[in-house]
């Protein structure tokens, strides 16, 4: 197995770390037994905007690169175009995924979906 | 930056000394042993050598040792050839659910050959029990595989006792020693074992060489069938090099058992002490006492075993998680859970394996990053003991069985 | 004294090149290639490196190549794997009587497990006939597999038309291709074979490694189970030093075939000018012209092999009688009885097999010691022209086929 | 296979190479199918006692060395002592032979009783 470069910065330095106190959309994916658990928090904004995202992680290298890779890539982004962001974009971002991994980045667009489908929830 | 290799159990560096008795054989004392001519003459004593040091290194007879290409092919050899060769007094086969994939997904392949496989349970330590042993025998067992000494949580087996136990019933037994050689004593003759794996690069020998023991007189059908080598039971050329290392690796093994032994042990248990004292929430997987001296084997709740080997290899320490050979797959590891663990927690593993040249120094450094990294990885993860998310989805471990 | 190696089919010395290739990975480069860490990553790259090469040397694409512990395991996995995987689909398979053991053994294995086989003939050359081929092809043919080049007498086979007429039928090609490796040139593509078998200690790489070309999509068995290693089609911790030994040698081996084989056949044919003109009652072995540039098999009446070989080796030369791993055998060699020879005649074969090393001067050297010591045998031997002894006695060699 | 210094003395300078013009004894056995043919020609005086013996010898290493070392230590017995001659004294005599060469020496002897046989026959 080789990670990248970003993939391997993304895990020793993630960024967006942590829970969001005053999140409006939180998702979870995953499972414990399967390897991989993915918790997001979305902090948007009234205009539908991504003013802040955060995650927690438990799971592989590119789990946390992929978590830490996405949260960062959705912020700044109204909700509509986060609604698109699919699990090829994190894996082009990265640089690649080994082919054993890619369910990573499958997981962390799942867990952007989930977030903002909370959003909904919680607004409706 | 200075790295600090803790996984023996894996693989070993080859020894210095080992190269040396093996180089001259690439371009020197190349002939082909089946040679009637001197270049192969010459080689030939050398692999009878070679096979005298394993011979000894194990207490067999030379004429019982046969070079394989390593410790998976001595597996499927002793399995298979004794499966089809002894199929019509029985085709049922006893293991167990910690053994080494060589054996279990060998037996496997069996069942799928019309052959009955009973997998022994182990308790939360990985010891198999007698009584199921006893238990299991039928009239149509012709063989019993149990491991000597597990390769993920260093747990012996009472091989002797299980020896004992078959040996009455009349059934071949077959040992999976490849983690025992160099680690704890060997003796076929104490064990009542019939046949019995090994291989070189688990102790300082090099990959590629392994070797069968197969008592005098033991029926077994070939694994590779072809030229007159190793007696006309294992074909091939012989790896003239290798076998050569292999026999002088034996030999430092043996010469060095004792002392090597307690050094890993020592360091083993300054490991396992750090570990233990410093870091909440951590298991220590294997038998506390009936454990191979250079094995240490830790579960740590709520993250995940990958994340911990990166963030050590960072820093400089090689580890592993799980076996290295399921390294790459995603399901947690099978022996993990056949000792009990749900399938959350086996993903949170951590093996490090003490060797010949592993210092102090190396296991304080180990630890105090260890108890860094534990931590900064706990704190990005989702679940922890407040907030264990859904203890029926750490339970759902079932899919993964097999 | 000086000593001229001349069964380069048997084995060949390791090149210092690949020597010098294959060293720091048993000291340095050591580590696991399944495994996560820096020491196994860097590992995994240099097989995937080697695994090319290989590939490139047969025109394969590197995922089609499989690393093995020898040539005789790769034939053992192809013919074994190919027959238990598809033998819902039928249980006969088709080889010829001059295979290397690694292949009859393997498919009598097989007979005894259910399975039919069909021995090609072969004509006095030893050639198979493409006529009988499409005869012996049956409804329930799985797998046809024929050699590239004997071993032996050197005989070239007609690999692409038999992978035509085997393609046309739907059925599994498998070509033992040991020897021809690094002696012509082999093109998976272009030969229209599934599966291929090579061993490094041909092309001046190491014994105990070999591999197997599996054509993407042709189901085949494990032969070796166990860990992931090799894409989970063969287990056992790679073999890396040895992996990347046979990479460099195959990588040489494709970059100067013209030239090493020009420079063998040269001195092959002055090897065999040399010896037919100068001795009476010798026979060439083999095919005239469609044989292994370094192969010479000569056949010298009323003298035995062994003789030969031991009069050549005190004077320095290095020869062979019949094939390597089965002196030691008083069978005369299979082949030579498949080609029509008389046993009396067939243990009077001499094997000289001319390396990327051979001078004439060493040609030169033993043809004419070679006339010297087949006069000294002939005047000791009790048989001659003028008393050929008793001729049925020389025909009855029915009890040595099998 | 490995054969004594004695064997390969025996090999390289046989004593007794060919044919004695008026032997009166003569055994040949084996068959080139088998890869031997011994023929020993014996010279045997009027008291019964073995003047000369010689050999010729189609076959391996062993064979030749056999040959050489039983027609030597049959010279000079007579031929009660030499009928008793087993193949084993040869063995013995060649520092022993490798497991699978032993039958060579088993020739040798036979060879050597062949050619009692023959002198007997010519006799009466
Ligand atoms: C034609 C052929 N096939 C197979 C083999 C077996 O190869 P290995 O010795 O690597 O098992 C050999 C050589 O021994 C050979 O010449
Ligand atoms: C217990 C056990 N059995 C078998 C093997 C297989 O040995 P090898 O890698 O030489 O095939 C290993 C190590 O990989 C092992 O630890």
């Amino acid at each position: 197995m080789e990670y990248t470069d970003v993939v391997m910065e993304n895990f020793t330095c993630p960024k967006h770390v942590g829970e969001i106190e005053d999140a409006n959309g939180v998702g979870q994916v995953g499972s414990p037994a399967c390897g991989d658990i993915m918790k997001i928090f979305l902090k948007i904004n009234g205009d539908g905007v991504i003013e802040d995202a955060s995650f927690k992680t438990f799971g592989c290298g590119a789990a946390v690169a992929s978590s830490s890779m996405a949260t960062d890539m959705i912020i700044g982004k109204t909700i509509e175009e986060a609604g698109k962001f699919k699990n090829s974009d994190v894996v082009d971002a990265l640089g690649g995924l080994p082919a054993e991994k890619i369910h990573c980045s499958v997981l962390a667009a799942e867990a952007i979906q989930a977030a903002i489908e909370d959003y909904h929830k919680n607004k409706a | 930056m200075k790295r600090i290799y803790l996984d023996h159990a894996a693989t070993t560096p080859v020894d210095p000394a080992v190269v040396e008795t093996m180089l001259p054989f690439f371009t020197e004392y190349f002939g082909n042993p089946s040679s009637v001519y001197t270049e192969g003459r010459g080689v030939k004593k050398s692999i009878e050598a070679a096979r005298l040091q394993i011979a000894k290194a194990i207490n067999a007879d030379p004429r019982e040792i046969y070079f394989t290409g390593s410790g998976s092919e001595a597996d499927n050899w002793a399995i298979k050839g004794i499966a089809m060769k002894n199929q019509a007094k029985g085709k049922h086969i006893i293991t167990s659910t910690i053994e080494h994939h060589a054996v279990l997904h060998t037996c496997e392949y069996l069942e799928k050959q019309g052959f009955e496989v009973t997998y022994l349970p182990v308790d939360e330590d990985g010891l198999i029990s007698l009584d199921d042993l006893r238990n299991a025998i039928r009239k149509d067992t012709i063989l019993v595989t149990i491991m000597f000494a597990n390769n993920e949580i260093g747990t012996v087996e009472p091989i002797k006792e299980i020896g004992e136990i078959v040996k009455e019933k009349g059934i071949i037994f077959h040992t999976d020693a490849v983690q025992a050689l160099g680690n704890i004593p060997v003796d076929v003759k104490d064990l009542n074992v019939d046949l019995l794996s090994i291989s070189a690069h688990k102790i300082y020998g090099p990959k590629g060489i392994g070797a069968l023991f197969i008592r005098k007189g033991v029926p077994i059908d070939n694994l590779i069938h072809g030229g007159a080598q190793e007696r006309k039971k294992r074909a091939g050329t012989e790896n003239t090099a290798e076998i050569v290392a292999f026999g002088k690796a034996a030999e430092m093994a043996t010469e060095h058992l004792a002392e090597n032994a307690a050094h890993m042990k020592k360091l083993r248990d300054l490991l396992i002490k750090g570990v233990m004292d410093n870091i909440p929430q951590v298991r220590l997987n294997g038998h506390p006492e009936k454990r191979l001296p250079g094995n240490a084997n830790f579960c740590f709740d709520y993250i995940e075993g990958e994340s911990i080997l990166l963030s050590l290899d960072i820093i400089g320490i090689a580890g592993s998680s799980g076996s290295a050979c399921t390294s790459g797959s995603l399901d947690p590891s099978h022996v993990l859970l056949a000792i009990g663990l749900p399938a959350g927690v086996a993903h949170g593993s951590l093996r490090l394996t003490i060797g010949k040249h592993t210092t102090a120094e190396d296991i304080n450094y180990v630890v105090d990053n260890l108890i860094q990294i534990i931590e900064r990885l706990r704190k990005m993860s989702p679940i922890n003991a407040d907030c264990p998310i859904d203890d029926a989805v750490f339970d759902k471990a079932a899919h993964h069985h097999h």
